[in-house]
């Protein structure tokens, strides 16, 4: 991964951005579209990675918000508090609960939406986890 | 209550995240492991006496209508299971407090505890066949790294070779639950039942069951599949080994007991003298590969795959005795191997080494040692007055009746063998003069876990009635599947 | 109930007694006392319920659910072994305070000790036949246990294995009749299956039963060929030997089989097995005897002498024989623990048990002397000892079996043991001391008292057989035989053929015994001829051959080749689906559609790739080709109407590139097979199982089904979980639990990934415990 | 159709296994790649293939109008890959650091925690 060149770098840095949003549009019309947290969270790991691929690994964790690893836990807890949720209308664990009137932009949400927002959190996280330390794994 | 049905898997999830959350505070998460096992046992004996009392937990996610949704059903079996997984992760978790060393535990060891207890439970609970896929993969993707977690040379090879081939165990499975859908269109083990039984063409379920039966085959050891299990256990620190020779083949074992009760009963086929077979197989090849050994972990991993080949020979047997035998087979040969899994432990860490014939006169310079070995080997070796004698007499019992003499006979001369095996390790490590001194203090928790579990494994002898009659019932359960599939499909989501 | 708090005391004592010895040291002798003299005093509390025929009875629960419970009954068999077995036990306890005083393991022995003799009890005590399993497989630890105290020497590891083994082999063959035997007659109850003769003796069961039960009392008991593990044996330290290998714990087989007359008994095969397995060990114990010069071995082997007689008896079975029997089990539990006490104490003083250093002790041990002779005469069978009583009646026993062989058998046998009785009692004390002869020094009161206390009891009982027959063998016989037999034992009975027998005995036996040195050496002879075919031979033939066959066929099944375990793997996936597959005679089919023309392309592309693939030695070119096949497949996907997963194969596809393209530059090229080992097989099972999986596919897609799930999913999709995505529904509602499953899969693989890289490598320096073995 | 895809299946399926009984790491791990890719193509074919639109609910429908297909293959497929995906990450990294680690990319030389252990002392002197 030590070459790298200008070209990719331009290109990355106007691809990125839009590959995350791409990705964030996969998400959230996952539901009704063809799409999902796992498309969505590939698609943003494939962004991130291009740009470890066309800066540096290092450079990449700078631009992340959370740590891959924190990523992962932080999905996790959304995925398991989305169905956990459920328990507290007396249904059982994972019974989806919408809200009445669609957001804007996003369309309803409910549970089940929280739950694919954890699941792109966890996918994104785990494929930075492993692609970001097998880079730096120079050896 | 049946919302509690779900707990196990949650709980184990959200103490995994917890594990994941204080990521590099190793002493917190040593005692979150206490902690946490702790939280499951409390919750397993609240969950058998509910089970106990109600026959069946039955929890419908997601609240959709069985066969829509993922069930979870509790019945006496799986609460059994969960219990006997959250008392071992309990003792574990103790004894692990120093067993496993810094680095272990910085790159993940609880969170990957946790997360392996998640996948057991997940796969003793479940009521959907794609479903215990997933709980089966948790599970062993936890295991391939619990395996080769420290990262010492032997631990890499032999992870290679057990995530290879459990690989092909997972995809055996794949295959299989994919066909089940496609011959059924259905996943729901309680739906599938009642679909499986209404095929005109008797050989197409069948065909299915030799492919579960490879598959659990590999997850449980059995012969001739078993290879990945002495290649790989004796590499990983050894309360990993006594959580995974406790764990992982029962789950496979586990597996086969429902799949086989439930979905496709298989006796007066061609696979129940299959099996028969298989078990005498796995009964020889296990304890000879034992008798060849002169490490005390090889030898022990040799007799995982004997005890399974116990287990097999119940559900061969197919009776309500034989399968009462299995379960309780089961419990006694966890709580008895993970025993001598943890004292070959403090055995290696007093004299640094697991070689037999290095070791010696541990009777004189570690009487209580000597006390924690002779229980559960003497129970493993099916004597009495140990739960490893109520196993066998109740197998042998169901064989004799069954008029299968030959497993019987087979089953008796393995459990001679065994005894001879123990008697080996007796002589060789605590009765011959050592070549090398045990030195050192062992720290108090680990005899705490370790005296905790040989306590344990001595009451469920001596105290068998209870046990016994809930593996009674629990096989009485089994072979009447009309009740679970009636409790799943009818009953209140 | 006194009984079964006195056993549950056993068990307390078998872990506090090293204790208890440590803490009070010498005064632990009265303390240890208390317990056979508080089995003692319940005895005698019953003795009179005993004389009258009846028994005690107390039972708890303790495992019905399989029919195993506590219960306990003491009738006049198991209080005749009781008396024996707890006197003869406070007996030993004070022996061995003398004997064993500043033996390594002298604390631990106390416990062992409890420990059997509770199981000992037990065992004569229980009425359920699996708690009298139990107690036995206790006596055969605890025998284990006691036989290795000397665990430092080899040779005691040896026989306390080679004991455990035998006694244990025979548990397991016990184990498997007793529960042929619950299956006969439906109960574990001893007493119910005593009254179920008939119903036993027809079932087509019985024979294996009766073979089962039989391996476990004959191991016990040291019967031919299963004698040897007795003598060897002798490696414990006296006391053991004479309360565990000659009075107690062998007749625990004797007391079994003596226990389960009634329900087995009275067959031809009963019959023949019996006396022909007694008889073999008859003769063969005294013949072996006859080559010893070892104390104890001879003991030994006399001992097996005389349990091949009790069994013999017990084989005969009218009850003559029965009473002849229980005569014999108690004068030789009287003389035989006298002489081994005596032989102990020579031991303890000369520091041999060499019967050629051995001499002249008469005038350093006169008690030891004393008892010897009390004890001796016992064996010889001479008046007024009650051997001579028990000797009568087995010669009586024998001649009424019809057989006069049997009586010959006895004739021969019994004259060899006698002999061996003479060298045992007598020459150590009174054979001319020489310049071999070890010297003694002197003996202590706790290793003559014992022997001298039992010596004179059987004297007492020879002189009053009043006593001895109404008190004691008496209530023993009639609870072996159910029904109500008076015995009459008398010393002097008048000159009839038994007295004529014994009389011979005695003499052929004195003739051999003054000619030890010309004719031992002969028997040695033969037994050192025989040894390559004797029974302990086999036994460590077989044992070596274990272990080699053992050793091969691990290193055959476990040879560490990864390409053979899958191969064998997935051969047994082959074999057994084909097994399936072919003894199922029709299977569906799905009918043949002709393919599109971009199908057939698509197809085509992944042919080829996997062709090429096998055939390549370039890593990239591999890469390539497999990400060909990936995009492929979703491109696959995407034609049958599957956009998700397209999608999904076709951006996992490009992570799994990229993941393997940046390992595999860390891998080394492909090895070269040099020449290698065809890969035929490999070709065929490959082909096998792709050809297999095809099959699999096309038949059980045949079948028409429509799913239920699917109809549902299609109707509810929108309604009910609001999303238009069905797949994307199912995953995150329908079976949203799935995905919670997987997305842990993956934050394992996570985990797992950087484990791997952080921690390995570092190997070396950190590691300090659990993997340096195995390196 | 369904014989053709049948028949790529089982030869992937076939290729794959073939690959993972090479004595080569890379090639067995190439194996463990195909067979994956495999058995996925398998459930998907046995998910029953007819010619259908995607299991998608138009707009302005309230639910899926046949013929379409089947959805529930498709979940399991997409849970399976995704599984695999991560189980195979996995196994590239254990294959490379073993690799590392014993120097050789052999299975063959592999055995060493097969073998049964020498004797320590005996072997020292």
């Amino acid at each position: 991964m030590k070459a790298r060149s200008m070209l990719l770098q331009v290109a990355v840095a106007y691809l990125m951005p839009l590959l995350l949003i791409f990705s964030i549009f996969l998400l959230i019309r996952g539901h009704n579209e063809v799409g999902g947290g796992f498309v969505g969270g590939l698609v943003a790991a494939a962004a991130f990675i291009l740009h470890a691929i066309a800066e540096s690994p290092k450079a990449t964790r700078a631009h992340l918000p959370l740590s891959p690893d924190k990523l992962i836990a932080v999905g996790l807890s959304i995925a398991l508090l989305s169905g956990v949720l459920a328990l507290f209308q007396g249904n059982p664990f994972m019974t989806g609960i919408w809200l009445k009137q669609p957001l804007p932009v996003i369309g309803k949400v409910g549970t089940p939406f929280i739950f694919d927002v954890g699941v792109y959190l966890v996918v994104i996280g785990v494929c930075l986890h492993i692609l970001l330390n097998l880079a730096e794994d120079e050896r | 209550m049946n919302a509690w049905s779900i707990a196990p898997i949650g709980l184990a999830l959200a103490w995994g995240i917890m594990g994941l959350i204080f990521w590099q505070r190793i002493r917190l998460l040593r005692w979150l492991g206490v902690l946490g096992s702790t939280s499951f046992v409390a919750l397993s004996i609240a969950l058998l006496t509910m089970v106990q009392k109600e026959k069946f937990l039955i929890l419908q996610v997601g609240a959709w209508r069985a066969p829509f949704g993922i069930t979870i059903a509790i019945d006496l079996l799986g609460a059994l299971m969960v219990t006997m997984t959250s008392v071992l992760a309990w003792f574990i978790a103790l004894y692990s407090l120093t067993e496993i060393d810094e680095s272990q535990v910085r790159y993940g060891f609880y969170p990957l505890f946790f997360l392996l207890l998640m996948g057991v439970f997940g796969a003793f609970t479940t009521g959907d066949l794609f479903n215990l896929y997933v709980w089966f993969e948790v599970m062993l993707m936890a295991s391939f790294v619990l395996m080769a977690l420290g990262g010492y040379r032997a631990q890499l090879e032999g992870a290679t070779k057990y995530v290879l081939l459990n690989l092909i165990g997972s995809t055996f499975f794949l295959i299989a639950a994919g066909l089940t859908y496609s011959l059924t269109g259905t996943l729901n083990m309680a739906d599938l039942a009642v679909q499986i039984r209404e095929i005109d063409n008797p050989s197409l379920p069948l065909v299915l069951s030799a492919l579960f039966l490879i598959a659990f085959g590999i997850k449980a050891a059995i012969f001739p599949l078993f290879f990945w299990l002495p290649a790989s256990y004796h590499t990983p620190p050894v309360a990993v080994t006594a959580l995974f020779s406790g764990l992982l083949t029962k789950v496979g074992v586990y597996a086969m007991v429902r799949v086989f009760t439930l979905i496709f009963p298989f006796n007066g086929t061609i696979l129940q003298p299959i099996l028969l077979v298989l078990a005498g197989f796995t009964m020889v090849t296990g304890v000879l590969g034992a008798a060849a050994q002169w490490d005390l972990r090889r030898l022990l991993s040799f007799h995982i795959i004997s005890q399974i080949g116990y287990l097999i020979m119940g559900l061969g047997l197919f009776t309500p005795l034989a399968l009462a035998g299995t379960i309780f087979f089961t419990l006694h040969v966890v709580i008895a191997k993970a025993a001598l899994f943890l004292v070959s432990g403090m055995i290696q860490r007093l004299t640094g080494t697991f070689n037999l014939k290095s070791l010696g006169n541990l009777a004189q310079t570690q009487p209580g040692m000597a006390l924690l070995f002779a229980f559960p080997a003497l129970s493993l070796a099916g004597l009495p007055p140990f739960s490893g004698f109520f196993a066998k007499l109740i197998l042998v019992r169901a064989g004799l009746e069954a008029q299968q003499g030959a497993i019987v006979a087979v089953s008796l001369v393995v459990s001679l063998l065994t005894l001879f095996s123990m008697s080996k390790i007796w002589q060789e490590a605590f009765w011959k003069p050592a070549r090398r001194e045990g030195k050192g203090i062992l720290p108090v928790h680990m005899w705490g876990a370790v005296g905790g579990i040989v306590v344990v494994g001595v009451l469920l002898g001596l105290f068998a009635n209870p046990i016994m009659t809930l593996s009674l019932q629990a096989a009485e359960q089994l072979l009447q599947p009309s009740m679970y599939i009636q409790m799943v499909l009818g009953g209140q989501p | 109930m006194g009984f079964m708090i006195l056993l549950l005391t056993g068990f307390v004592l078998t872990f506090t007694a090293p204790w208890i010895r440590r803490r009070l040291r010498k005064w632990s002798l009265p303390v240890f006392l208390l317990y056979p003299l508080a089995a003692l005093a319940l005895l005698w509390n019953i003795s009179e319920t005993i004389q009258k025929q009846s028994a005690i009875a107390v039972s708890l629960p303790w495992v019905p659910s399989l029919g195993v419970n506590l219960s306990l009954r003491i009738d006049g068999l198991g209080w005749l072994f009781g008396l024996l077995i707890s006197g003869i036990g406070a007996l030993v306890i004070v022996y061995a305070h003398g004997y064993l005083h500043h033996h390594p393991q002298e604390n631990r022995f106390y416990g062992f000790l409890f420990l059997f003799m509770t199981a000992m009890l037990g065992v004569v005590w229980s009425e359920d036949i699996f708690l009298l399993f139990v107690f036995w497989e206790l006596t055969s630890i605890s025998s284990f246990l006691l036989i290795g105290l000397e665990h430092p020497e080899e040779k005691a590891r040896k026989a306390a294995l080679q004991a455990l083994l035998v006694t244990a082999g025979g548990g397991l063959a016990l184990l498997a009749g007793l529960v042929g035997l619950t299956l006969i007659t439906g109960s574990s109850n001893l007493s119910v299956m005593n009254t179920l003769n008939g119903k036993i003796v027809q079932s087509e069961l019985y024979l294996p039963v009766l073979l089962l039960i039989l391996a476990g009392a004959f191991t016990k008991s040291a019967q031919f060929p299963f004698h040897f593990w007795l003598p060897g044996a002798m490696a414990a330290p006296t006391p053991v030997s004479a309360y565990l290998h000659s009075a107690t714990m062998v007749k625990a087989g004797v007391y079994l089989l003596a226990r389960l007359t009634p329900a087995l008994g009275g067959t031809p095969q009963w019959h023949t097995l019996l006396t022909l397995f007694g008889l073999a060990t008859l003769l063969a114990g005294a013949f072996l005897a006859l080559g010893q010069t070892d104390l104890k071995r001879l003991l030994a082997y006399t001992t097996v002498a005389s349990l091949g007689t009790m069994v013999f008896l017990i084989g005969l079975g009218d009850s003559l024989a029965i009473k002849s029997a229980i005569t014999l089990i108690l004068a030789h539990a009287l003389y035989k623990g006298a002489l081994f006490f005596v032989a102990g104490g020579i031991d303890h003083s000369a520091h041999t048990r060499d019967l050629n250093r051995l001499g002249g002790l008469a005038g350093t041990m006169p008690f030891t002397a004393f008892a010897a002779v009390l004890a001796g005469l016992s064996m010889l069978g001479l008046p007024p000892a009650l051997g001579f009583i028990s000797k009568e009646l087995v010669y009586e026993a024998a001649l009424e079996s019809a057989s006069g062989g049997n009586a010959l058998i006895a004739l021969i046998a019994l004259s060899g043991v006698t002999a061996v009785g003479i060298w045992v009692a007598f020459l150590p004390f009174w054979k001319k001391p020489d310049e071999q002869t070890a010297r003694g020094h002197g003996e202590e009161i706790t290793l003559w008292l014992p022997p001298v206390l039992l010596g004179l009891i059987s004297l007492g009982l020879g002189l009053l057989p009043g006593i001895a027959s109404k008190a004691l063998v008496q209530p023993a016989v009639e609870a072996v035989l159910l029904k109500s037999t008076p015995v009459k034992l008398a010393l002097w009975h008048g000159f009839t053929p038994m007295l004529a027998l014994s009389g011979l005995t005695l003499a052929i036996g004195t003739v051999l015994a003054l000619n030890r040195m010309r004719f031992q050496p002969a028997v040695q002879t033969i037994l050192q001829t025989l040894a390559p075919i004797s029974p302990e031979r086999g036994y460590e033939r077989g044992l070596t051959g274990l272990k080699h066959f053992a050793a091969l066929q691990t290193n055959f099944l476990q040879n560490g080749y990864f390409r053979r375990y899958l191969m064998v793997t997935i051969l047994s996936g082959i074999l057994l689906v084909g097994i399936v597959l072919l003894q199922s005679d029709s299977l569906p089919w799905t009918s043949f559609t002709p393919p599109r023309f971009y199908e057939v392309i698509l197809v085509g592309v992944i042919l080829t790739g996997v062709f090429s693939v096998t055939r390549t030695s370039s890593r990239m070119v591999a890469a390539a080709l497999l990400g060909m096949m990936g995009f492929t497949i979703a491109l696959i996907y995407l034609l049958y109407s599957a956009p998700d997963l397209a999608m999904v194969q076709f951006t996992i596809e490009t992570l799994s590139v990229i993941l393997f393209v940046l390992v595999i530059y860390r891998l080394p090229q492909f090895t070269r097979t040099r020449g290698g080992p065809p890969a035929v097989l490999d070709v065929v099972v490959s082909v096998a199982a792709g050809v297999l999986v095809t099959v699999l596919v096309l038949t059980l897609s045949a079948v028409p089904h429509d799913s239920l799930v699917t109809s549902f999913y299609a109707e509810n999709s929108l309604k009910l979980a609001q999303g238009r995505n069905v797949v994307n529904v199912i995953l995150v509602d329908f079976r949203g639990f799935d995905t919670l499953g997987e997305i842990t899969v993956l934050a394992l693989a996570g985990i797992g990934v950087f484990a791997l890289l952080k921690l390995s490598g570092k190997t070396e320096a950190i590691r300090t415990s659990s993997q340096e073995e195995t390196k | 159709m369904n014989v053709l895809l049948a028949i790529t299946a089982g030869v992937l399926f076939g290729g794959g296994l073939f690959m993972m009984l090479r004595r080569s790491l890379v090639r067995v791990l190439i194996g463990l790649l195909m067979i994956s890719n495999a058995v996925n193509l398998i459930i998907f074919t046995a998910g029953r293939l007819v010619p259908a639109r995607p299991p998608l609910i138009s707009a302005g429908e309230s639910a899926l109008q046949p013929p379409y297909a089947d959805p529930v293959p498709q979940a399991l497929i997409l849970t399976a890959i995704v599984i695999s995906f991560g189980v195979t990450a996995f196994a590239i990294v254990l294959m490379q650091q073993t690799y590392r680690s014993l120097g050789n990319a052999d299975m063959n030389e592999m055995r060493s925690t097969d073998t049964p252990v020498e004797d320590e002392e005996e072997a020292a002197s």
